[in-house]
């Protein structure tokens, strides 16, 4: 009927649209490599600049330090890309972590049904009621400062979220007539939790965590603007722009500026990746 | 109706309760002693240990978590151990500030949001919309903390159109009679529009940072559901019978695009409230609960933070379950009561 | 002297894929004229051309239509609303989900007295809601005041399809189109419109282009019925002739799919009995 | 409320000697309390030292250049006079006539005993300052012989009895009004005095924004000095931001800040319009290695550790010149330091003496691995940290820099294994200095440095009442800090006051506080 | 072997407590139709999922009994052992094949459980392929990449693969063209000539019911009102929703003149009034029982045994 022809006409157009090349995808991979293989590659080339007074202090940007140096005399440059590499595993270890727990207790939610169902949700709906940077903030200062932490900080408050997504997907899925299908070929419970249920719902959390990740990172940074991510010398982006504050307000505004950059097309990156496996996958 | 009502108050309930059970135990986790920084760093042990008494530290956590229950029922939420002061009263005196930029920073979010959500799908798949996201890429990648230090640089300090963040009043200006709290309206109330003014100038800037930041979300959802709306086929009937684009964007479209508007309201008050707030307070020099949150954290001043935890999580909750209503009333495919 | 006459009607995809090709037929007044085909045989679009309600991204390439002899379509320009009005599949969509069944009226008779487009201004007089009322009862409904009142959600596929055909009515439309308007109803209900639309034929007299793919139903509503397969008419003339010489094979497969001949005769084992 | 002013923001402070309306002073903190014994920020200190009199005041001696220094001793405040009897074990005090508390009570000695005795009760951590009182019991030991004379019964004569009669700690409150808000849990009224004050001093508070700021206002009632020529209105305003709360001051918002960070210090320097005071205290800022540490038992690895401190990058780079160098634990210009400019380093950076001294206690370059802690919240010691770890990382030691919350940090004073600390004593006494800091079982001995002939001489010199004798025991303990370093003595602090041009009367204090009435505007 | 519905309830939502389907006791046999034809609403998937096994029945039970041919005994509803008896055939083809499986993998799935050898089950896969007149390239594609007619056509093979007694057609053709329709049924019959599967059509589709259908069971309202063989049903319907809704089927042919239409009364929203029986004194709340009209054929109204009465209003 046309309602179905239609749609798989359409659905295949936009594919074949997408494959074309979607333009703000192209680019957003493109920055999120380029600031990946600078993060690797150039602390081994260059160092870290985590060495005080290796240049003047404050020096405006240039083209021997195209980000200028900090109040240290660090090159702003080489720190933020060695920022890049915390931040960027950061955001993706967040993300695989929430997605994995999330789905897990998402699916777990929606597969036992009733009385687990119904304490998860109460519980997912506790966390949600907590403010996500002061529940992170106290964590972090509960357990420690290590970026570790306040990435397990940002985990939990992330995971409520997946949870919610990831049950209702499977609920969604679960009532689909392919599994009642299943079930009449004789799958049992768990063959269709795994091979059916697990699949077709898994793309969903799959696509909001690269949103997650775009998000972690703006908050793992936000909390060690706050000064409770990374400990000094270790370069990360919120640091750096903590520690750029009086700088900036006086006028020099290099060592808060970049780092702030890089937050954005990071994050603007896995944004734009996140909307484009969304329209991709579905 | 009735039944839902008691349902959703019910869920509330418990919610809340989790909020105070939760708040307790992960404040329990906390390092440090409070009572040594109650007492001071130049108190003796002996001075520590009566501290740790007072505030009832001494005894066991199942003691302690009882007595957090029954004053958390009796809405007492202990006395701050930096202040000294009832941390409700803290809280209250403290609360139409951060009310006053999360309700102007909600109100901006909503009406970008909904407007650029509604210019997008107006101008849908064209440059408008993909201006439109763009912006909604670029303010949801952008970290709070460092837009509002580059505006404060270049608005404040560099071009000098908004005023310097010393609290909520510039310098010469008095609070105007507490009615609201709010200064803007209690000083329009007051019948001086120069102290408003001035009130309103204060607020923009951290309202519009935290606005702006948070409107991603609802113009991504106005975006579709007027896209959804417009292309729906009841547009499409509103469309045969030559009804005027502003009556089908508006009756059509918007009307039904602004439903899922009000669920995601909740969040985005969640975001303005707890999570963009405490850093702006704080780069703000805003008198209001988050930068109290803040400090009380620095401090390691348990009560008090505690306090802003349940409070903040208490009208979370309320606010949802509200919003609950709301959307029940608003929209007739939900509404029980008047089901046939 | 036809009502609607449509000549040449070619229609696109932004990308260039036809999906109806070089279109004619005609509607005379106080007649039904059908069009059945294939699921994806541009029936829907050729009925939406006529409005001027292509979907994004769809347009007329080519082709002209007149309507009481008033040209409005030429190729891709619309040159003026045609006096016609339409109805749909899924009438419980086709609704504002957000309105009263009463508001909507309202809004419909409120615009069409300030367009005037039907010519009769003196009928601003009279309030709306019991114009509204009126109209409804005029589709069959028993408790006008209980139906405005309520959203569409609240009632059934059928009542809503009423209302849809008393809206469509209001603007006093010199030809309606149907686009499968009874697809989904159950057949009692799907009886009670299609009379309700062949009474509407008989009092006002208009022109009814009525798509559907049941031949049941065309047979039953249509004098003339155009045949559509893959975006092109294979055939078109009077009811009669297609159901019983048809010309094209794709109309005899059509028929013979539609034909309720009992089960094949080798079948009788004895099973049936059963 | 009141109207716009002018944009200078001084209302009608135009030239002369006319009281100005109202001065905004920017603390880096929130009020977080007004009890005198229980204030924990500078802001708290701040206020209460305005709002409430002392028996005695310190002199100060104008320089002409806007600031008022610590002339020596102390003055007669709320006391019209106070006399030391032949033994020099009695204090006598006589109470000026006709003074008032703001609530329209009369001052009276009953008043005196009380605030004194609350002073040295355990409601606030002041008790452990009032040993330097030389009280043994505060019941009996202070007594109102009459409604205006209170005797102080000492052990033994010491010049820092006078000194910190003049402090705030020791701020004279009205008994009745607090006891009739006293609960029985809460005798000295704790919860009360946090929020309300029964002012004594020039200033009453008039009005709070909580978390932002506070007004104060001449008090009425307040005859013990003439107050004339004091703002009219003082609001005391949080400015968490040092840069913040300069570009406030650039453009007018405030008029007075206190406690500048170096880098706002300096480019406040450079700004046209604004005044910087630059005042030399002895506030030490070192690095204390911890006894506990077996690393760190060994004298030489201290001695190498300071020998790798980058001094001169700390004091020009983090502190940008305004900092003085600190010759051990009592640096100039503290009484008594054996330092009399403020220029001498005990162990300069050399890091082949470093190098030396590791290698004989048995580390080669890069064996040593040590951990810093460094609280967060001080700006001037977290970038301090950063230029450490640098430097001994050049001289071939590790160190991991452990930023903490204050709350953190000053829990943990004591346990950890070298730790940035900064602190500044009242009145600058070198024997308190060391005592509190540098003695045996003390426990703000962060270090648990533990020396018997220190203590022993610390402990001389305090019983002592002979000025030369006590000089002589001190610079012989200081010595002998010098030579164990306990501490890498970095640096002293300036502190720094910035104003906008013509604000003068900023006074060096002995207890590093302004005194509101004695600013004044000119122009 | 013939699967059994006695007295089945469901009632849907412990506090809404839709009562869906009332007392319905049905037969399925192999090698027949048994077609439930209703309105909507009326309980018709409702019953199929019950008989599937998808389903609970709040009270009644599904059952195998032997006929005459020589099966086995059956235990209840949901035993492994049924589910190689039933299978189904949903109303959306394309929504009832996993979307990220191939077709391959989604018609072989029930061979699979069975345990069947991998080359064994493909052969058989192709086969059926074959039989529901599908090319075998289309084993390699994914459900949205075939059209809606020939999703059908897999549901079915699928449904055929492991022999099944008995297969549930939930509106098999409802999402069908008309062509595509008619080719479906014609499938539908000759795969039961061959394989002597039994049918339980769900369909509100008068003309398939009489391209198909052995026997013919009318719901109505959660209740069967008429049931017997088709030609008895469909030529002499007795009950008065039977009788209207047989008379609403538009003839396929101009010039057959068709307005008998028999109009019910409804409610306002368009339901169907609950004393919608023409007939004064209306029964089916309480439900009259069923009465015989004819061989093998019966009817719940009481006026139904004379069908003068009922068929005059
Ligand atoms: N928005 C669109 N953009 C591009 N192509 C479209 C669009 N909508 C429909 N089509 C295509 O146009 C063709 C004609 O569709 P149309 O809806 O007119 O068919 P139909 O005859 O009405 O079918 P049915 O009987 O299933 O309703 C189909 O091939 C369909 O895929
Ligand atoms: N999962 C469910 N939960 C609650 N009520 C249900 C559920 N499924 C069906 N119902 C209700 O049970 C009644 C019978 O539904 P059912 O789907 O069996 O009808 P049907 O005859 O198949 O209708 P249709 O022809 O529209 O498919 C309806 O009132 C329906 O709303
Ligand atoms: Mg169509
Ligand atoms: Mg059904």
């Amino acid at each position: 009927m046309a309602v179905v022809d239609a749609g798989a006409a359409l659905r295949g157009n936009l594919v074949s649209r997408l494959r074309v090349g979607n333009p703000a995808a192209v680019v957003a991979f493109a920055v999120l490599g380029t600031i990946l293989t600078l993060g690797i590659v150039v602390p081994f080339v260059a160092g870290s600049g985590d060495v005080a007074q290796e240049y003047d202090g404050l020096l405006p940007p240039s083209f021997d330090h195209p980000f200028g140096t900090d109040r240290f005399g660090r090159d702003v440059f080489l720190r933020c890309m060695a920022a890049a590499r915390i931040d960027i595993a950061l955001g993706l270890a967040v993300a695989v972590a929430v997605l994995l727990v999330g789905s897990l207790i998402g699916a777990v939610s929606a597969t036992f049904g009733r009385g687990v169902d119904a304490v998860v949700m109460r519980a997912t709906d506790v966390l949600l009621a907590f403010p996500g940077v002061v529940l992170a903030l106290v964590i972090t200062a509960s357990l420690g400062k290590n970026p570790w932490y306040a990435a397990i900080a940002v985990v939990i408050a992330f995971i409520p979220l997946l949870v919610r997504l990831a049950r209702s997907k499977a609920l969604e899925v679960r009532s689909a007539d392919y599994i009642a299908a299943a079930r009449l070929s004789g799958a049992s419970t768990w063959q269709i939790a795994t091979r059916h249920v697990l699949p077709n719902s898994f793309k969903y959390p799959f696509v909001q965590s690269t949103l997650v990740a775009s998000w972690a990172i703006l908050d793992f940074a936000a909390l060690s603007f706050l000064g409770v991510g990374v400990q000094p010398p270790d370069a990360e982006w919120g640091a750096m722009i903590a520690e750029g504050v009086g700088d900036n307000l006086l006028g020099s505004w290099w060592p808060s500026f970049f780092p702030g950059l890089m937050i954005l097309l990071t994050a603007a990156s896995f944004q734009v990746i996140g909307d484009w496996l969304d329209r991709r996958l579905r | 109706m009735l039944r839902t009502t008691g349902k959703r108050a019910g869920v509330a309930l418990v919610s809340i309760l989790g909020v105070a059970v939760l708040t307790f135990f992960i404040t329990q986790l906390l390092p440090g002693d409070p009572a040594r920084i109650a007492a001071g760093q130049y108190a003796s042990e002996e001075q520590v240990a009566d501290v740790r008494a007072k505030y009832g530290l001494d005894q066991s956590v199942p003691a302690q978590f009882a007595q957090y229950m029954g004053d958390f029922f009796r809405m007492d939420l202990g006395t701050s151990i930096r202040t000294d002061q009832p941390v409700r009263d803290e809280l209250t005196s403290r609360l139409p500030a951060t009310l006053e930029l999360g309700l102007t920073a909600l109100l901006i979010a909503v009406l970008l949001g909904v407007g650029l959500g509604v210019t997008a799908a107006v101008h849908r798949y064209r440059i408008g919309d993909r201006l439109v996201q763009v912006f909604v890429v670029l303010a949801s990648a952008t970290a709070v903390f460092w837009i509002a230090l580059v505006a404060i640089t270049t608005l404040v300090n560099g071009w000098g159109i908004f005023t310097s963040p010393t609290g909520r009043l510039p310098r010469g200006f008095a609070p105007p009679e507490h009615v609201t709290g709010l200064y803007v309206v209690d000083a329009l109330l007051a019948g001086d529009p120069a102290t408003a003014g001035a009130a309103l100038r204060t607020l923009l800037l951290p309202a519009l940072l935290l606005g702006v930041l948070a409107s991603p979300s609802i113009v991504k959802i106005v975006r579709s559901a007027t896209i959804r709306a417009l292309e729906s086929d009841f547009a499409r009937t509103s469309r045969s019978f030559g009804y005027p684009a502003r009556s089908i964007l508006f009756q059509d479209g918007l009307r039904n695009s602004l439903l899922p508007v009000i669920t995601n309201v909740g969040l985005v008050a969640g975001f303005v409230l707890a999570g963009g707030d405490v850093i702006i307070e704080q780069l703000f020099a805003w008198p209001g609960i988050g930068g109290y949150a803040y400090s009380s954290l620095q401090e390691n001043d348990l009560f008090a933070l505690r306090g802003y935890v349940i409070a903040i999580g208490v009208a979370y909750v309320l606010i949802n379950t509200v919003l609950e209503f709301v959307y029940g009333w608003v929209d007739p495919r939900v509404n029980l009561a008047e089901g046939s | 002297m036809s009502l609607l006459t449509v000549r040449g009607l070619s229609i696109q995809t932004r990308t260039g894929v036809s999906l109806v090709r070089d279109l004619s037929l005609d509607v005379g007044a106080g007649e039904v004229v059908g069009i059945v085909g294939e699921s994806g045989s541009g029936k829907t679009m050729t009925a939406l051309s006529l409005l001027g309600l292509l979907p994004d991204g769809v347009h007329v390439s080519a082709g002209e239509a007149e309507l009481e002899g008033r040209r409005f379509l030429d190729g891709p320009r619309m040159l003026a609303r045609p006096n016609a009005t339409m109805i749909f599949q899924n009438p419980t969509a086709a609704l504002n989900p957000t309105m009263r069944i009463g508001a909507q009226l309202v809004r419909l008779l409120r615009f069409l007295d300030r367009s005037g487009t039907d010519g009769s201004a003196g009928r601003r007089r009279g309030d709306v809601r019991e114009r509204a009322a009126a109209l409804v009862s005029s589709v069959g409904i028993a408790d006008p005041a209980a139906v405005l009142g309520r959203y569409p959600h609240q009632l059934s596929g059928g009542m809503n399809q009423r209302v849809m055909i008393a809206m469509a009515i209001a603007a006093r439309p010199s030809l309606l189109v149907a686009d499968e308007p009874t697809t989904g109803l159950d057949v009692t209900v799907q009886a009670q419109i299609l009379d309700l639309i062949r009474a509407t034929v008989a009092q006002h007299g208009i022109g009814v282009l009525f798509v559907s793919h049941d031949m049941g139903v065309i047979a039953q509503m249509c004098q003339r019925v155009a045949v559509m397969y893959d975006g092109e008419v294979r055939e078109f003339a009077a009811v009669d002739d297609i159901y019983h010489r048809p010309g094209d094979a794709y109309t005899r497969e059509l028929l013979a799919s539609a034909s309720d001949h009992p089960r094949p005769e080798e079948v009788a084992d004895g099973t049936r009995a059963g | 409320g009141s109207g716009p002013a002018s944009d200078d923001g001084t209302g009608g402070g135009d030239g002369g000697s006319a009281a100005v309306d109202e001065l905004v002073v920017a603390y880096s903190q929130d009020i977080d309390t007004l009890d005198p014994h229980q204030f924990k920020t500078d802001a708290g200190y701040g206020v209460v030292g305005n709002i409430y009199g002392t028996l005695l005041q310190e002199s100060y001696t104008d320089g002409g250049d806007g600031v008022l220094s610590y002339a020596g001793e102390s003055a007669p405040y709320l006391a019209e006079s106070a006399t030391w009897d032949e033994t020099q074990t009695t204090l006598t005090f006589e109470l000026k006539e006709g003074q008032q508390f703001a609530g329209g009570e009369p001052v009276t000695a009953e008043d005196v005993v009380w605030s004194l005795q609350r002073a040295l009760s355990d409601v606030g951590y002041v008790q452990a300052i009032g040993q330097w009182l030389n009280i043994t019991d505060a019941a009996t030991d202070i007594v109102a012989t009459s409604d205006t004379t209170v005797e102080l019964h000492v052990t033994h004569y010491s010049p820092l009895i006078e000194q910190f009669l003049a402090f705030q700690i020791f701020a004279i409150i009205d008994k009745s009004a607090v006891e009739a808000q006293a609960a029985a849990d809460d005798p000295w009224g704790a919860g009360w005095l946090a929020a309300e004050a029964t002012a004594s001093g020039p200033y009453v508070v008039e009005s709070r924004v909580p978390g932002q700021s506070m007004t104060l206002a001449k008090n009425p009632e307040f005859t013990a000095t003439d107050l004339g020529d004091a703002p009219e209105r003082i609001v005391v305003q949080s400015m968490p931001d040092p840069q913040q709360a300069f570009l406030a001051l650039q453009n007018g918002a405030v008029d007075v800040i206190f406690g500048m960070t170096p880098d706002t210090a300096e480019a406040l320097e450079q700004s046209d319009g604004l005044e910087l005071y630059d005042l030399e205290y002895s506030l030490v800022a070192y690095v204390g290695f911890n006894y506990q540490d077996p690393v760190l038992q060994d004298v030489r690895v201290r001695q190498a550790l300071s020998y790798l401190m980058p001094y001169d990058a700390l004091r020009e780079d983090v502190m940008k010149g305004y900092a003085g160098a600190a010759y051990g634990a009592v640096p100039y210009p503290m009484r008594d330091s054996l330092d009399e400019t403020g220029e001498q380093v005990a162990y300069p950076t050399d890091v082949e003496r470093a190098q030396e001294l590791l290698a004989e206690a048995g580390y080669e370059p890069g064996e040593l691995s040590l951990t810093l802690s460094v609280p967060a919240s001080d700006e001037s010691l977290s970038q301090s940290a950063v230029f450490i770890q640098s430097a001994l990382r050049d001289g071939g030691v590790e160190v991991e820099v452990n930023e903490m919350s204050d709350a953190d940090y000053n829990e943990n004073l004591g346990s950890m294994q070298m730790f940035l600390d900064s602190w500044y004593s009242w009145g600058q006494d070198s024997v308190y200095q060391m005592f509190f800091l540098l003695t045996t079982g003390v426990f703000t001995n962060y270090t648990n440095f533990s020396n018997p002939e220190v203590d022993e001489l610390v402990r001389q010199a305090m019983a002592t009442a002979d000025p030369d004798e006590r000089r002589a025991l001190s610079q012989r303990a200081q010595q002998v800090i010098i030579d164990e370093a306990p501490w890498a003595f970095l640096f002293t602090r300036d502190y720094l006051v910035g104003t906008r041009e013509g604000v003068t009367g900023v006074t060096h204090a002995n207890d590093a506080n302004l005194r509101f009435d004695q600013l004044r505007v000119t122009n | 072997m013939e699967l059994v519905l006695a007295d089945i309830e469901v009632v849907y939502g412990k506090r809404t407590r839709n009562h869906a389907v009332r007392g319905v006791s049905l037969r399925v046999r192999r090698g027949e139709t048994l077609a439930v034809v209703g309105e909507s609403g009326s309980g018709k998937t409702t019953i199929a999922k019950v008989a599937a096994g998808l389903q609970k029945a709040t009270s009644g039970t599904v059952a195998w009994q032997a006929t005459g041919d020589g099966g086995v005994g059956g235990g209840p509803g949901g035993s492994p052992a049924r589910r190689q008896r039933v299978h189904m055939v949903f109303q959306h083809p394309v929504q009832s094949l996993d979307p990220s499986w191939r077709i391959r993998r989604s018609v072989k799935e029930p061979l699979r459980y069975l345990g069947m050898a991998d080359d064994e089950a493909e052969r058989l896969v192709r086969r059926l392929i074959a039989e529901v007149g599908l090319d075998a390239q289309i084993l390699d594609r994914y459900p949205r990449e075939v059209s809606g007619g020939q999703a059908q056509r897999v549901a079915v093979a699928r449904a055929l693969v492991a022999d099944p007694e008995i297969v549930i057609l939930d509106e098999p053709t409802a999402s069908l063209d008309q062509t595509v329709r008619g080719r479906i049924l014609t499938l539908l019959a000759d795969l039961q000539v061959r394989t002597g599967v039994g049918y339980l059509m769900i369909t509100h589709d008068i003309s398939s019911v009489r391209r198909l259908a052995t026997r013919i069971a009318v719901m109505y309202r959660g209740l069967i009102v008429e049931s017997g063989p088709a030609a008895a049903v469909l030529e002499d319907p007795r009950h008065p929703y039977t009788q209207a809704l047989i008379s609403a089927v538009p003839v396929a042919d101009p010039r057959v003149r068709w307005d008998g239409v028999v109009a019910l009364p409804r409610h306002p929203d368009g339901t169907l009034a609950v004393t919608s029986c023409p007939v004064p004194g209306s029964c089916h709340e309480h439900g009259p029982g069923l009465h015989e009209v004819g061989p093998d054929h019966v009817a719940g109204c009481t006026k139904a045994v004379d069908p003068q009465k009922a068929a005059t209003t």
